[in-house]
């Protein structure tokens, strides 16, 4: 199959779905004239025109709402954040309307729409440009969120994204935005549904559940405990909403010991949660409390070893699996 | 200014002078209708069948019924929180407004939105919005859409004098202006925000046609107290913002309430002078004394409408009051339109079935 | 000792820390002329002036951020949310500058200020105006976050977040506004630490952990577990950064079983968190896995009986400690 | 408007006609180290010694260091992300700017903060912020600092074009003008937002005062890339402002950025000639040529000062090299001035030490 890379197989997906529906266009900042402040959307100007990849200013409540308001009126946009960091000054529309106002109207008013953008630290921009918003938001009823991992998720997941007539908080890597994998050509289209987890390594001794960035860390570090004799199941969760918890309860059965990786602050995190649902299904299968790995509970570092040091890296998933299954 | 006093001094003639005697009642009939169904709310809301906020628009009537009726049926209308009145100006039924704020299975969004949040899909109304500004946004994207989709429509965003401070109004006027979108900004100067005179929390308060012309953005002012100025200025203002080419415009309506912020606002704020002073304006009565001197229409037909305005309201009290509660199922439907466990899908209120013949 | 509202505690804090230190201020939406929303701050102007007490216009994060660049500056606002379902607006100024400036500065800024308001549903306010936000902001390292259940906790805790030199996110419960407890005489100071849970029942057969309004619901459910022979320790944590957990551990050390409650959603929350941190510690401790009681992860509803259900109610509550007790 | 070029025509004395010989230089000095101080960045950052965004202000410098001079050394700044020139024309060492931009823990936030992030108390230098718009409301909130502390300073609270269109920045107007508070936001307008032509983004983009008007708030506009037509500027408005009866005003700075957005900018959205065009009125050749033409200063004497520039920055980049790495420790250190377990107490970095004679 042809490698394609993370930034590219977006590009794909979007240009696939605008194709097949006029009705998705794409908005946000430097996504038309400037090819996308990470090439994203290269091209796409070119392709669709101004009416369709529109180019905004600086008004991230602004354009976000508007995409709110055009969803509810029968559009399909995607809101491109540059960063998720820059969502919080969106906070109240993206929180507060987009996931509500199917409810509030007694379910008058469908809200389809995709907010997509860079999420997490490792690019050394500091602390106000590092958010991880995956444990914060995806405890919001109301909206679905996805993580891919690799490019071929990337493509299935975006496309289900746009197709789907909630509204889907698309959570990319910009650390992986070069990364190649896999994807079969455009003539064969795909989609991935939401809610399927994808168990990327399978093994007997430690499932290692993570989701986004943090699914290479857990692999690399699975090869590198492989050496040591210890074969871990790594689970990558692919969406949190909704979350696939049955893959994982069933690895644990058979692995009898978990770690969680997660890219956010530990308190009440992704792994947290994931954690607790496994307990609370499974807590008689489980040989040693659940560990997890998350970000250093720190506002993220310019300093480069140090956000290294931060970051769920593969030394600290490997410690924490060795802990977990007593071999440190 | 004050259309129903002033002498007329322009020859070009007004746009209420095309509406007939029938048409002229309409509008009459719709005040009435809020008035009457809003003093129930109150006494509703007093017997706590209500509950939460309830905003009332009783003073401001004239700024919806006027401008809602210069639009077409079909120009996508966003407000605020303090929304009955554009949601019974927009046609929603009554009934189905009361027993939204019941909280009964029957409501406009069977229960889940309450006073602030009446949505009406089918007469295009995209809701009341509780978070002061956000509305503006959401206004911007319909305006959006339509401009997107081709289409002659124009969105009607209504927001309140407080909202002028809120970001999300500055960055919805900018997107607006720079787009040249179909949609209108419709601020509902009532003077306060809460306890806050405009004077005291937002600069340019005396002439806030400085804030659109931040955006290079064209501005009117009428009257909100008197339904054919408002009127009038919505027929000039939709005909040009109609299309597209020119681009957005605010309006500012000048009005005021009568009653409190929400149920329980001791007022201290103002004195009882000048809400008396207002209800002198009241744009029901002064346009009661139009009608009737310009021989439009006959004490009979007005009181006979009030009756009705009245029935109705009692009516929609009765509708929501018999109505069946929600069932704890409903806790779990209509958070998505594709759910999966454990939510399941909705039934659209009774209202849209209605509306769709079922 | 006197009885006093939750409200005059909350004022009586304020007051006290503001005769003391010229810097303290307090500014927020209808907090002077009006005497507050809630008539929190009720004759605090009169008292004051209107130097120190500010109303401002609906403006969020102009106020929010000016409180903060104010705090730079050498002052101590106090910040008054009319409701925390509002800060989402201003969320940029909250969690990307007031907690991080003192880190992104080296150490060279610090933040003073308290953040504070109503938090939590239960007023029939419908979705938007119904936020719990402890589980979301809890997560950001660099703010302190405290949520008193009681008119004492509520000055005492007041009292040393407006003397602490870091952010203070200070969550209250409009719902509690009214509720009187006893409060020592002004003349007995007294400032509550933070990072300390308060045992407010003792029990042998159960713990149950929570914070908040909650903590009312969970002693109710206690005086009704009690009846059926359950004894249950209610411990209220008070503030969730820092986190008592060893409190919660001793706890569960005597009574094996724990619930946790909170009035957030369940995905990623504080209890969530709680039960993580007991496993972490305590594992071998539970003689069940724990059981969290959260809101129904749903919008909140107007409707009042849907509301009411959708709240960690007592019966919740009461459900859950028998099933964790294998007694249901 | 360019002080430069134009003749005089009002008989006042302009306030730049005060400065000594020696002061000028000091403000050619300040230029030409940010100037020299960037181009080191730039290198350092192509060899990887600079992580993160690196937003350079080459091109601007007469506007930081113009507005800066005019006002006294404590009135306190705030500024966005393109912040190396307000750092250093606050006369921040830059050898620890460069430290910081190096991740050491010599840099004046110990390596925590990056070029975005430039802190620096003890000159009042209330820091780079890197989320658009986010500065002005704190720099609102310094200013009500000020007034609540009856003291007679300015902040002054630079944004960039771009920031015009976020509601942080209405916000603030609003605020600051109802409060009549001593600050001046200075709109550094360098045409772009990274590749978006402020006429494209921004509504009334060819007269910014109207953003001014709809606050009610004084407006200026001056030559940013003229220094003495900038702090001619900036002594007026600063004058005014101060003292806080006045209150706030806006300053367009008008000026251009040579460089690319951040360092991986290809450009495209504007010609080189246009650059070319821009650089003819290098703020820094066109002060040159004044002051040798009007006899000012030497060649000599401006050699000088260049080279004494480029030793500054070449110094500086030797001192971030040579400094410490920062420790894991520092991960936990300053996340609260009040630490629990697992956080600690930081010390202060090297420069505030140094400043307070440790
Ligand atoms: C962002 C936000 N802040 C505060 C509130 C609380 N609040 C509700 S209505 C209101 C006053 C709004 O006044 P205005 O916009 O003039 O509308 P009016 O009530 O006069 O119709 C306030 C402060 C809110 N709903 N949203
Ligand atoms: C809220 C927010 N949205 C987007 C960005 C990404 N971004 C960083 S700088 C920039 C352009 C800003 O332009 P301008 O304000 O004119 O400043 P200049 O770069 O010209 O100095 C953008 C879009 C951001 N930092 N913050
Ligand atoms: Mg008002
Ligand atoms: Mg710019």
């Amino acid at each position: 199959m042809r490698e394609i890379q993370y930034r590219e197989a977006l590009r794909e997906a979007m240009t696939e779905e605008m194709e097949r529906d006029e009705r998705v266009f794409l908005i946000g900042e430097e996504v038309a004239e400037y090819n996308g402040a990470y090439k994203v959307s290269e091209g796409m100007l070119a392709r669709f025109g101004p009416r369709r990849v529109v180019d905004t200013p600086i008004s991230e409540t602004g354009f976000s709402g508007l995409g709110i308001g055009a969803a509810m009126y029968g559009l399909r946009p995607i809101v491109e954040f540059m960063s998720w960091s820059f969502c919080l000054v969106a906070a109240d529309q993206i929180l507060n309307n987009a996931p509500k106002i199917l409810y509030m109207s007694g379910g008058q008013f469908k809200v389809p729409i995709v907010f997509r953008g860079n999420n997490g630290a490792g690019g050394q921009l500091g602390s106000t440009h590092s958010w991880s918003v995956e444990s914060m938001f995806a405890s919001v009823p109301g909206l679905k969120l996805a993580m891919p991992s690799s490019p071929y998720d990337a493509k299935g997941l975006l496309k289900t994204a746009i197709r789907d007539d909630d509204p889907v908080f698309f959570l990319e890597s910009e650390r992986l935005l070069g990364f190649k994998g896999p994807v079969p050509p455009p003539e064969q289209e795909y989609l991935i549904p939401f809610g399927q987890a994808d168990v990327k390594l399978s093994g007997t001794d430690c499932t290692i559940a993570t989701i986004g960035r943090p699914v290479h860390f857990a692999i690399e570090a699975a090869v590198e405990l492989a050496k040591e004799g210890i074969v871990c199941e790594v689970i990558d969760l692919r969406t949190l909403r909704p979350l696939d918890i049955d893959t994982v309860v069933q690895s644990v059965k058979k692995t009898n010991y978990l770690v969680v990786v997660d890219q956010t602050w530990p308190f009440a995190s992704v792994a947290a949660e994931v954690a607790m649902q496994v307990y609370e299904r499974a807590m008689d299968d489980l040989d040693n409390h659940i560990v997890r790995v998350n970000n250093d509970d720190v506002p993220a570092p310019y300093n480069r070893s140090l956000e290294q040091e931060m970051l769920p890296n593969v030394r600290k998933i490997c410690e924490a699996v060795r802990a977990v299954t007593y071999r440190a | 200014m004050t259309a129903l006093t002033s002498e007329k001094t322009s020859v070009r003639p007004r746009p209420c002078e095309s509406l007939d005697a029938g048409a002229l009642l309409e509008l009459l009939r719709q005040m009435m209708l809020i008035r009457r169904f809003e003093e129930r709310c109150a006494q509703s809301y007093q017997q706590a069948k209500i509950g939460g906020f309830c905003h009332l628009y009783i003073g401001q009537e004239a700024t919806a019924v006027g401008s809602i009726a210069a639009a077409h049926p079909d120009d996508p209308v966003i407000t605020a929180y303090r929304d009955h009145g554009h949601a019974l100006a927009r046609g929603m039924d009554p009934r189905y407004a009361m027993a939204e704020m019941f909280g009964k299975i029957t409501g406009c969004c069977k229960g889940k939105g309450g006073s602030m949040h009446l949505f009406d899909r089918r007469r295009q109304m995209y809701g009341g919005h509780a978070i002061v500004g956000g509305q503006c946004p959401m206004g911007v994207g319909i305006a959006f859409a339509i401009k997107y989709l081709s289409e002659k429509k124009v969105c009607l965003c209504y927001l309140g004098d407080g909202a002028l401070n809120q970001g999300a109004f500055h960055e919805s006027m900018n997107l607006a202006a720079i787009w040249k979108l179909p949609i209108v900004f419709v601020v509902e100067n009532n003077m306060y925000s809460m306890g806050t005179h405009i004077a005291r929390g937002t600069s340019m308060a005396h002439d806030l046609s400085a804030k659109a012309g931040a955006y290079g953005m064209e501005f009117q002012r009428c009257n909100g107290m008197d339904v054919l100025d408002t009127y009038d200025c919505f027929k000039e203002v939709l005909d040009r913002v109609r299309g597209g080419e020119h681009g957005p415009m605010m309006v500012e309506a000048r009005t005021y309430r009568y009653k409190g912020h929400s149920m329980s606002d001791p007022q201290k704020y103002r004195t009882k002078e000048e809400v008396a002073q207002h209800e002198q304006r009241d744009p029901i009565n002064s346009f009661v004394n139009h009608l009737i001197d310009q021989r439009l229409a006959t004490q009979e037909q007005i009181d006979e409408l009030d009756r009705q305005a009245k029935q109705a309201a009692l009516d929609a009290v009765r509708y929501a009051d018999e109505s069946p509660e929600v069932t704890a199922e409903e806790l779990y439907t209509d958070v998505y339109s594709q759910p999966f466990p454990p939510y399941k899908l909705g039934d659209l209120p009774p209202m849209c079935r209605e509306d769709e013949g079922r």
